[in-house]
């Protein structure tokens, strides 16, 4: 079915300018380079007031930098995601892709002027946040030559798996496997968790949270737990 | 007793005054017509999104709630729907928005609004939910009510194109094309990788419509992707370019963020159907029964997979279960309104709903959830969700074992 | 030629300036949460319930029409549903408000909202158009677009009550009460008969809440009867009180007004059930084709008697028709949106709908409903309507013989 | 099914305050009396600012009166509803029920403050509009034992037929029968009607009445007709 009138083709211009997305195999990577150096100068002017001088900073994100160690460098995963106790998770932690930093400082960081950055300012903050994660040397120049080595050091690059059922297309099958009991059901009806209640407050007053009509009330929480 | 609100049955010996004395508005003259767009009584000012305090930092990559505790039937409001904004919203003007189609396409295209509201649109209810819907309470009961534990829970009337419609015009190539992403106009750019499966089934849309309004700014306008069934991070708002690939796209929201932690400290990445869930929004947490009696349990229940098809109802925290009434229309991959009698006879009491999709998958409880995927997830809890109702008429977010 | 407004497809030789040059939303940080509660962009500012000049004397007694030339799907945002008012619109304190039984009952009864809201409740989607809808269009076309031609048309999600419940509770008799008066607490405090046969069918609802959230005070919050299929009037805001009785209760609002005058001088009382119809909304009177090429002519089909079964689009004026796409789901009387592929080649066309229900009853055109009817009823003109698309793009309110 | 808590009777009091209405057979119509004269009074000083001095205005509301007939009192149908050149529909000429003008007048009159006449003042305004109507002369007093009569002299009080299909229930077939012809149907698309060009601008520019975007944009009719 046609659709007379209606759409054009893309000029090439139109098309070089929005697709800018960089994918895992480095399509899409401009040709480049950035140095570890001038990263952390880039760094310094227009990255650090928010995420810190060196990536730790939580006042605007998460820290960006932090829990990986040398061996998850050797094994490709980082060894603290399977602790309980530790304390957050960091950006380096989680991302298995180089390009998943790159393609993403390069469309939205800074936060305040994204896609502001030149070719080379991307690779260098890119580099400098790999330096800071131990990743690559003080003196390394991230390019688009050397980057899919750099991939090979990702600490967390074996992290990741498709093998789910919520990834559609996907035939592993579903995880977990409950049934619909109805009687008598294997229930310990018993509370492990609740607010305690000097928390009855902190979501602010709850009775200013409900309708002032209909079958229940909020509950007034500026009042302190009932007797 | 622990009633503290009274029961609005405000009578005297022979009758009400709010019945013997007659109101203004019945002895007066109204207000001329509202005209231009209405807005919600006065005596509604407390139905409202809110954020969770803490959650963010900024309220430019932050999150707002929706009121589901107030909420009627299956339909969002346009003006309730949650919100989640990664890099700030905005008003974009529709007569200078495009929408590009490249990659891996006979000729790349370029469309304007105008253009698109040309074409032939379908219109169809669907819910959005975050996949960090619930993430908070992975771990423990962190937040008191239902806004703050279910409340990234919208739906809507979308009305839009099919997005396989325009593949179809660019001369998409369908068998190496097994990927698309999805990239938004806004600062972030939000990039998504949508599985080429779901878009040629029909159901992934190029929306401009909601709720038959345009979208509103906080929620994409004039231009977002719906992909009914999936996590609201891939229906990327600001929608200015589809990319025809033979790969996914490992983006900084489907690589960083969006990713399921194991308890193995391996992550889930593209985690993308959200899995049957439901929830009892009245009663529900931080709300007071005002006597004892009848009340009606009801709640919502939704399924990425399809229909729901079953939603029980249990008040004794899941040893015994009734089957609830299921408010038609039932939609698939849409919510569905359930409800079920409950006569409260002051005792404490804990409840819960569990909902059944057509595939027959069984929502779980929290033991069998974390049995799994441990308590570190932060994405995807769908977990029962336990409401512990006090003698005193408090009721309570809990969590059982 | 005349197109007067250029379609937006601005493009340099190599590129629209919208695309190679950033827009300030993609290089820059957007707007904090809206939290609260949202409303629609700046740039559907034009998208607003408007009055029709001259057409009534007061602003309490009239009507604001809901803009369907604009809208999409079935779902009429709160915000732009339609009013008719009698004596103005109240803000009315819920905690204030009763409800009460009385009549042909054991024990006359009285409900608080909080009582009410404690029930089972069902929710439905219904239509409601005014019964003088399209009313000003009996003798010769009057107005210029489908926002006063049929915009006293809504369609939302009610919640409420089956009246029928709430007579069982007061003890009913449903043998000799075959009617039931509905009286509201406004000024007017508006009162129309409503068979008895309807109730216990359990569609008649004593309804709070409409499209997720309360009704809206210019629609009758907090209660309104809703009554499907049955024109607005009987749909009784501010609803105070039913009283069950052995006879109709001959109401101004069914004696004085909205009675149907015959060309006999007869008039037709208690003339309920809106009959089949439709409405091309786009394109539509007042609007402008910017270009030749591909259309969606799209609608709104609507029966009181149960679901449209078919709608057929004729752009000759009614020599040829074809069957158009209905949207699904097709829901008893509610609104069902319907589209319908046309290229339009220049040429002047006249674009009609023509909707089919349940029963098989066929919508009229203007030659048939006249024949039987004449010219000056007012009320429940359901015609086919006619678009006049001229040459030049304009497209204009007309009416064929 | 019960449902515990819910509901409460009501007590006579509240009934009598909210149950006001009165039906065509005159049941809830208390008893009482009010005389053209006393109506005239009451008009003067409540009504007539609105109505006009007659029930003849036409500037907050229609014309209550006008358009009957003697020999319409007599047969109880207004002829002049059945000719296509009469000007205006008046109350007068459409009620049948004189049990509707006392119910309303009761309810919702006069307009600023619906409820506070007596029960004398609205059997004496609704005797006043009959007496402008010719229905009763100038030295009538209406009361619940005469108004039985006064129905009887009512000038529509034949004019209203509940035999359609539009009333729920009603077995009378539906009166308008179409047929969904497809192909080559007998339409004449010639235009009989049409808004004249000076028209244009009467509901205000189009314009702005239509969404700046979208396949189609509203006329602009402040500009005057294309040629
Ligand atoms: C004004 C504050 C600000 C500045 C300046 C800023 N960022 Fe960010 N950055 C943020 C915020 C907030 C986020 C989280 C965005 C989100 O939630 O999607 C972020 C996210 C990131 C991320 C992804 C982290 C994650 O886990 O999602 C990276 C990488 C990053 N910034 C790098 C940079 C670089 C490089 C610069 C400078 C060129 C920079 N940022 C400047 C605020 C800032
Ligand atoms: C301030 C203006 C105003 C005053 C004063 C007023 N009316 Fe009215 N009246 C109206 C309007 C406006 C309507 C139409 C209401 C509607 O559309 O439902 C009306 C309707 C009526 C009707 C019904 C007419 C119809 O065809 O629906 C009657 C009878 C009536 N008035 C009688 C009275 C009487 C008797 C009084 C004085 C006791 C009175 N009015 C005082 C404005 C007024
Ligand atoms: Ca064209
Ligand atoms: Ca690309
Ligand atoms: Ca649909
Ligand atoms: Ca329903
Ligand atoms: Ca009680
Ligand atoms: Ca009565
Ligand atoms: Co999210
Ligand atoms: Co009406």
């Amino acid at each position: 079915a046609g659709f007379p009138g209606i759409g054009r083709d893309a000029t090439p211009r139109e098309v070089a300018a929005w697709d800018i997305d960089v994918r895992a195999d480095f399509k899409g990577l401009p040709p480049g380079s950035g140095s570890v150096a001038k990263g952390q100068e880039v760094w310094e002017a227009k990255c650090a007031s928010c995420h810190g001088v060196f990536g730790e900073s939580n006042q605007v994100f998460n820290p960006l930098v932090g829990g990986t160690s040398a061996d998850d460098v050797k094994t490709g995963r980082v060894a603290s995601l399977a602790r309980r106790d530790y304390p957050g998770r960091t950006t380096m932690m989680k991302v298995s892709q180089v390009s998943t930093l790159w393609d993403y400082i390069n469309r939205a960081m800074p936060w305040t002027q994204p896609k502001s950055l030149t070719v080379e300012e991307v690779y260098a903050t890119t580099a400098y946040l790999l330096n800071l994660a131990d990743v690559v040397p003080s003196d390394f120049t991230l390019s688009d030559k050397n980057i899919g080595e750099v991939q090979q050091r990702l600490p967390n690059r074996n992290g990741m798996t498709r093998d789910h059922a919520m990834w559609p297309g996907s035939r592993t099958p579903v995880d977990v496997k409950a049934t619909a009991c109805m009687k008598n059901c294997a229930a310990e009806a018993v509370v492990t968790s609740a607010l305690p209640d000097f928390a009855r407050n902190a979501h602010g007053n709850l009775a200013l949270q409900n309708r002032t009509v209909g079958a229940q009330r909020g509950i007034d929480t500026a009042r302190g737990a009932a007797a | 007793s622990g009633m503290a609100v009274a029961g609005a049955r405000a009578q005297v010996a022979d009758g009400d005054p709010n019945i013997l004395n007659l109101p203004t508005h019945s002895t007066g003259l109204g207000q001329p017509l509202a005209e231009g767009y209405g807005k919600p009584s006065q005596f509604e000012g407390n139905v409202q999104r809110r954020r969770s305090p803490g959650l963010t930092q900024t309220t430019q990559a932050s999150v707002s709630f929706a009121p589901l505790q107030s909420m009627f039937g299956i339909v969002t409001p346009s003006g309730l729907h949650f919100e989640r904004h990664h890099q700030g919203w905005w008003d974009v003007d529709p007569s200078k928005h495009r929408f590009m189609i490249n990659g891996l396409v006979k000729s790349p295209k370029v469309f304007t609004m105008d253009e698109l509201m040309r074409l032939p649109a379908v219109s169809r209810f669907h819910f959005i939910e975050c996949g960090a819907n619930t993430g908070m309470e992975w771990g423990n009961v962190a937040v008191p009510t239902c806004q703050y534990t279910h409340g990234m829970l919208s739906c809507s009337e979308f009305t839009g194109v099919p997005l396989v419609t325009l593949l179809e015009m660019a001369g998409a190539d369908f068998s190496k094309g097994q990927f698309v992403l999805a990239e938004g106009a806004d600062g972030s750019s939000m990039t998504r990788t949508i599985p080429m499966s779901m878009i040629r089934s029909g159901e992934v849309l190029v929306a401009y419509g909601q709720n038959g309004e345009m979208l509103r700014p906080e929620n994409g306008y004039p231009l977002r992707l719906v992909v009914p069934g999936v996590q609201g991070v891939s229906w990327v708002k600001y929608l200015r370019r589809v990319e025809v690939g033979d790969q996914p796209y490992a983006t900084k929201d489907e690589t960083v963020h969006y990713v399921d932690l194991m308890p193995d400290g391996m992550h889930r990445q593209y985690t993308s159907i959200q899995e049957c869930k439901s929830v009892v929004t009245t009663p529900s947490g931080g709300q007071m029964l005002l006597d004892r009696g009848f009340y009606s349990i009801t709640g919502l229940a939704w399924s990425g997979r399809g229909k729901v098809r079953r939603v029980d109802v249990s008040v004794d925290g899941g040893r015994n279960w009734r089957a609830a009434k299921l408010e038609t229309p039932v939609l698939s991959k849409c919510l569905t309104r359930f409800s079920c009698d409950w006569v409260w006879d002051g005792q404490p009491a804990i409840i819960q709903s569990r909902a059944v999709d057509e595939t027959g998958y069984v929502q779980p409880n929290y033991r069998q959830l974390r049995a799994v995927r441990g308590k570190g997830s932060i994405y995807h809890n769908n977990a029962i969700q336990s409401w512990g109702v006090e003698a005193n008429g408090e009721v309570k977010n809990v969590q059982v074992g």
